[in-house]
């Protein structure tokens, strides 16, 4: 099984193909970024991420003959110096913890991705002192994490993984809308803040399902 | 959208270097990352001051900068909290191997970007503390939240720290300073209108004619509740019994009054709203030492000012007093 | 109207009661007849210097009065110039035996006003002097029309001659110095929006969301002509123009320039414009020595900008860098 | 006809229904003031005028038992001290002077108005330096004293020529709408100040209107 192991490992140009594809998706929800920020936030989220995304794409070249690790941190480093605010710092440990789990890797399996993603996502929940349940993106993060933990114990194909991962992002940040929010801008709104989906969890859905498109594209 | 702007994306950029150029002789400007330093930075022997935050509410914190006040100034995006590397180049420029001082108003943003930096600093060996200020009665104070906005008291804490650092005091007793002048200041703001911000090109809240928000943040963050329009006397006991009451003020007690406008009130409304004040720290005992009145903590152009009070000592006083020279803040020298 | 007042007829002295005790250190004021006089006033062998006109324009003329600039200012109702008596009664107040120098804005209110009080003053052998202020180019300047307002050559005007008057130049000279500057000043400005005149309680004219009006007078006079809204540098480009052409500036000239907000616009903004001006400025070859910017004299509310070029020597540089301490402009003291 | 020529006169009483009517004109037409001021000026005129005749009402009755020069000088201090703007020193001149003219008397014949009136708006006009047509109160105020000395030599009755002045003094008025001001806060508009009746105009129509019904009436 050695040979479809290394198809369904996740490339360098997987990982390139997913950081493309997250940009391209902040492009295209910027104002619905914006509009779930300004509704509980500040209306900025929209236009950090994509600040910082355009940021990314322009330095990937730089990286292009990198190893994952050098080209996660990369990233990691771009957004903490462009997005500022509060995901500024949160996405960018997200992407250098992951660097640091990946260092000098040219391919990953499933195993290493979901460690990876949970080594980031505990950088994001340290650095941030936020829990499950506070409504930030760590509810549609963590979510993600324990999707690919159940995928990997049930054997499944990576692709079909990430699908999942997704789809757990995808309901986690859902699932924020009836929280009342505990950290961040939006805790200043106490219990206003309920009724509305966290724009923080929405964007690290958008992160899940371009790691879903793009880490391993079927060929 | 009205404003005197070329594109949003410039904003920030354009109005710095104008800045940069009108105060050539107080301070210098980076653009990237981007900074202001006081000209003469670093000060050998001086404990280095550090501050910054999202722009938009000039002259806070670029037009702090400069002797008595801040070493250097990190401008965000408009509202946006500036990045690690702003407050990294920002701070080694000030270093003058005494430490520095970041002054952080409580913001997840503004937190979580100056502890990356103070971290990358620390582990270069430069000593950095971190003083949040939290002083806005408008939000509940909880260990399960993002805890209290820090607003007016920054804009003391920067010219009080800042005098004393100019007086040589070590690190630790300016950082001591700083979570002195917060724990002593309490503040309360409110809007009659809401203000725009460049890139979204549209007013961040709505609110009726006849409404105005009472606790509202400085970044258009909704406040304690919106109730009609009112006289300004009753505006001014509103946030003036909310902060008051907070720590509480008590009879006898001497105090800085800082009326601050948030960017689209004139003047002469902020003297009255002084004015209406006076009347009822008078009535509580309270003894006005010291009073700021004027835009230095806005909110773009929106409409609508803010109250802070400060117990003052002898100490605070003459710290207050002390020779200031800023394009903002300027007396005594 | 949403304004940070209670009722229109007290806006003034309540809005003074506040100033008055925030500034209890440099100023007393009057309020029957309303005026505010330095603290130390009368100056003796000093030449007392007085302004006024209609309140509204805060910080200008109140927020003037202190050693270095105005000896006293005397505010009307809100944009409708003073009266005899106040002006008679603020003369009498600072003069200290060497004559006192009115700076009058001209606009036949003003004008009026002040040549009525100092008809009486001499009437009862005071030495007064009166110089008008005309130096917004957006009027057309003809014998056959109350001609040119005066507008941000005002402030200049008042700090220069304030710091003459601190030399003891005597009556004479600082009139005569105070009519240079009026000559060598040259003004103009521009409206984003209108403005609430509190007992009128609806904004003085009406400006589409997408027009701006250039030319615009400190109480909402209409301008030179309506245009769209453009970026700042077009704007900036506008004005700059017509300031500099109607003097004319010439290459070489040095000048001071003075980016003024008219209340409602924000400090970033400001600067920006500064900005787009100094561009603008070096490439005629003119060289910014000196600038100021902030809202120096405003119209309540209304948002937009006034941008004024003084031709300067190294005598109106000294007396610029001279020390001046005001509730409004403060340096080197 | 000694008997008629007494009751013809304008009495003391009758200067003082004037003041008082003139008051209440200038309250009821507050707004209207305001309003034509905001079209050409500043909108202050109304507010001006009122703030103004409100103090002299107070103050007439310190002048209850005085001369009709006293209480004429006491109504134009009053209004220099009150109104500012243009208008403060403009009044307070006509009434000033007007003042000077009656000094001592307790009644006047029309030629004493008449005379009073003339001095009264030549001070007007050098303290303002503008001329009829120039679209100011000159213009309703010149033609109201041309119609008291066209009345005067035509040897009509007191009542009748007041009643004439005031007629002119509207005429006068209305004739400002066609007009390009050329002095106060009006001439900043050039051609656009065309259209308008001008607010001082009309206020000095209403002072002269007062005069009419106040001045000596019919018992
Ligand atoms: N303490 C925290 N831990 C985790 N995520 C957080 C925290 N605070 C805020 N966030 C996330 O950041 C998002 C807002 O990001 P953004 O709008 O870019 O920053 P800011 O709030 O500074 O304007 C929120 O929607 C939330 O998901
Ligand atoms: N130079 C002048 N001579 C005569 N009347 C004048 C002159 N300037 C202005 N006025 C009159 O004053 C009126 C405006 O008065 P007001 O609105 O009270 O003062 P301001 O113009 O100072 O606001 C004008 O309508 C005009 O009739
Ligand atoms: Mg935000
Ligand atoms: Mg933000
Ligand atoms: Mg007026
Ligand atoms: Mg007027």
């Amino acid at each position: 099984m050695a040979a479809e192991d290394v198809s369904a490992a996740i490339s360098r140009a997987g990982i390139l193909r997913w950081l493309e594809a997250f940009a391209v998706a902040v492009g295209e929800n910027k104002d619905h970024l914006t509009r779930l920020d300004a509704a509980i936030g500040d209306g900025d989220h929209g236009a950090n991420l994509d600040r910082g995304m355009r940021a990314v794409l322009l330095r990937l070249p730089d990286v292009a003959e990198r190893d994952i690790g050098a080209t996660l941190k990369l990233m990691g480093m771009s957004l903490v110096s462009t997005v500022g605010g509060a995901s500024g710092p949160l996405y960018g440990t997200l992407f250098l913890r992951m660097g640091d789990a990946t260092a000098g890797k040219l391919a990953l399996t499933l195993e290493d991705w979901t460690a990876a993603l949970r080594m980031g996502v505990d950088g994001v929940a340290t650095r941030g002192k936020a829990h499950p349940g506070d409504k930030t993106m760590l509810d549609a993060l963590a979510p993600a994490v324990e999707a690919l933990d159940a995928s990997q114990a049930q054997g499944t194909s990576i692709a079909e993984a990430l699908r999942r991962s997704a789809l757990a992002a995808e309901r986690g940040a859902a699932d924020t809308i009836p929280l009342v929010a505990r950290r961040g801008r939006a805790s200043y709104l106490g219990e206003r803040s309920a009724g509305h989906q966290d724009p923080g969890a929405t964007s690290a859905f958008l992160l899940l399902r371009a790691a879903a498109e793009g880490l391993c594209r079927a060929t | 959208m009205k404003k005197l702007i070329n594109h949003p994306d410039d904003v920030v950029d354009e109005s710095l270097r104008g800045f940069a150029v009108a105060h050539a002789a107080l301070v210098r400007v980076s653009f990237d990352p981007r900074y202001v330093v006081r000209a003469d930075a670093p000060v050998r022997g001086k404990v280095g001051l550090v501050s910054g935050g999202g722009s938009g509410h000039e002259p806070m914190h670029g037009g702090f900068v400069g002797p008595g006040m801040l070493d250097a100034a990190c401008p965000g995006a408009i509202f946006t909290s500036p990045t690690p590397d702003q407050i990294v180049a920002a701070t080694r420029a000030v270093d003058g191997g005494a430490g520095v001082l970041h002054i952080v108003k409580n913001y997840t943003g503004d937190v979580l970007n100056f502890e990356m930096a103070a971290d990358l600093l620390r582990a270069d060996g430069l000593s950095v503390e971190a003083v949040l200020i939290a002083d806005d009665v408008a939000v509940e104070n909880s260990l399960y939240t993002a805890g209290r906005r820090g607003v007016g008291a920054t804009v003391l804490a920067e010219k009080i720290c800042g005098a004393a650092a100019e007086q040589r005091r070590p690190l630790v007793e300016v950082a001591e300073l700083c979570r002195q002048v917060n724990a002593r200041a309490r503040s309360m703001g409110m809007a009659l209108t809401s203000c725009t911000v460049p890139h979204v090109g549209k007013p961040t809240f709505e609110l009726p004619d006849d409404e105005i928000e009472i606790g509202i943040g400085i970044h258009g963050e909704p406040g304690r509740r919106r109730v009609t329009l009112k006289p300004a006397a009753e505006v001014v006991a509103l946030l003036a019994e909310s902060v008051l009451d907070d720590l509480p003020f008590k009879r006898g007690d001497s105090a800085l009054a800082f009326v601050n406008g948030l960017g689209g009130t004139p003047l002469c409304e902020l003297y009255l709203v002084y004015g209406e004040l006076t009347k009822i720290c008078a009535a509580r005992g309270i003894n006005l030492a010291r009073s700021l009145v004027g835009s230095y903590m806005t909110s773009l152009e929106m409409a609508g000012c803010s109250i802070t009070l400060l117990k003052l000592d002898d100490d605070l006083i003459r710290l207050w007093d002390a020779p200031v020279r800023t394009a903002g803040l300027r007396w005594a020298v």
